[in-house]
């Protein structure tokens, strides 16, 4: 394997905290996610993890969709892809969500839940940080992935 | 998003096209529920042209599948996911929930 | 012409490519005579594929739905059948004796 | 209009009279009907017209598949093709052909006796003749039509 070592290339938008942002914000990312060369479900994947964290943002921090901003930020180190998603909504306590649930009767299903639950499982590294003077701070970092051989 | 939809003997197809997030998913509950409302439960969902569905699309997904699957009087199929929606839906444990056909054609003969 | 064939929970789709003439209509023939055989009446000609068809086609498309509609049990339906064999179908009078549907989907959606 | 006066083409060929033919047939006559600048649809009732043709040689006039073959030439001149099948088989009087139940009631239709019935509205002049040295003599003329305006 050749290593190239690149600068860090990163980019910062700020977004009104609606669910018309999604898009933007998805394209943003997934932009990023083509730049850290990742594949094409890679891709998506990272954008469906920021369009869950975006939607959280706007439904339960800010409580709906009103004045506030969502600003992304997106750093490409290597193989690399971090996005640092902020708000100035309420803090939470991740700890307490619980596990949704997965079964496969569909009658004991309930829809939701599911959006914590895939940023994690997509996600390499889910951080979030209430303390930051610059509000609600969650941080996500995905690592490409290298096929065996 | 756009939603097209058409009407069959035994079936109806939705046909969604674009992105299916908080900004939209609702738009596709409201045609959703206009089938399960007038007793339609046998559903098949065109996602070939989707380009994107979150959660929120998801959760609709489920609310539809409960209603058309009680009492077995129905149900709602997926027909023509594309590849990276499934690994999506493989995460959320959807392969249990639903019945997935690579053609719509073959989602409609199985009604 | 090659024959694929593919059964529904109501109907089976025959899938035809190349040309139903004299050499060939007898395959063809053999093929929708085993699905009437066995009891199922529903058929769906998928001609989207068909570069050529002669009266010997015909004639094996008149027996067919012939053998479908007696007894009201069934019918032979033709989709997405190529222009220039649409208009040499209305030379034979054909245009009454079968529904037509642009799409395969619609057809099996019929039954 | 203009008026362009090109010298015929013609050209003949010699095919086996088995139904494994029709398809070379049809070809050979199919491009004869481009090359006189038919469109599509028309093209394709040539093409049906002499398929239907040769199939009733050897059906009706050789008695089923033999030894026996069909001449085939074309002949373009201005935007006439004329189309001319040769065989040696029985010769028959086209005049106690009755013609075809074409009635919209499936159950009163007969599968057969629409060839004859389909040269006759396609081509624009159909003419048998059993008197020739050569065999019997069908010949077929096809007219371009254009459009009023
Ligand atoms: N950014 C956030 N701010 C406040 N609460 C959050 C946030 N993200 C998640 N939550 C809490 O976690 C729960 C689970 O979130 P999620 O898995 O996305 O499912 P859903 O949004 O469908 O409830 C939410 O119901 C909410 O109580
Ligand atoms: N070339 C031919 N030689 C002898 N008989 C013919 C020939 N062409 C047509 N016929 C007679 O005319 C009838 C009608 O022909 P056609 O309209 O092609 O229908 P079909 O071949 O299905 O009977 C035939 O049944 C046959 O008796």
């Amino acid at each position: 394997m050749s290593l190239v070592v690149l600068m860090p290339r990163t980019q910062t938008r700020t977004f009104p905290a609606r669910y018309e942002s999604l898009a933007a914000i998805d394209r943003f990312v997934a932009a990023a996610a083509e730049e850290a060369s990742f594949d094409e479900c890679t891709v998506y994947q990272v954008e469906l993890a920021v369009d869950e964290a975006c939607s959280n943002i706007i439904e339960h921090a800010y409580g709906g969709e009103g004045s506030g901003t969502i600003e992304c930020s997106y750093r490409i180190q290597d193989e690399e892809l971090t996005v640092i998603l902020r708000d100035q909504g309420q803090p939470f306590d991740p700890e307490t969500v619980p596990e949704p649930n997965l079964s496969a009767n569909i009658q004991e299903r309930t829809g939701g839940g599911l959006g914590l639950y895939m940023i994690r499982q997509i996600m390499d590294e889910v951080n979030f940080d209430f303390e930051s003077e610059a509000g609600n701070v969650l941080t996500m970092v995905k690592r490409k992935k290298h096929s065996m051989r | 998003m756009e939603i097209a939809t058409r009407e069959f003997k035994r079936c109806a197809v939705i046909e969604v096209s674009g992105r299916i997030d908080s900004a939209t998913a609702p738009q596709l509950a409201a045609v959703l529920h206009d089938y399960t409302d007038k007793g339609q439960y046998n559903l098949v969902l065109d996602m070939s042209d989707v380009d994107f569905i979150s959660s929120a699309g998801l959760r609709v997904l489920i609310d539809t599948q409960k209603t058309c699957e009680r009492l077995n009087r129905g149900r709602l199929v997926l027909a023509d996911v594309p590849e990276p929606i499934c690994e999506a839906f493989d995460l959320a444990g959807f392969v249990a929930l639903f019945d997935f056909y690579d053609e719509v054609v073959e989602a409609v003969g199985t009604f």
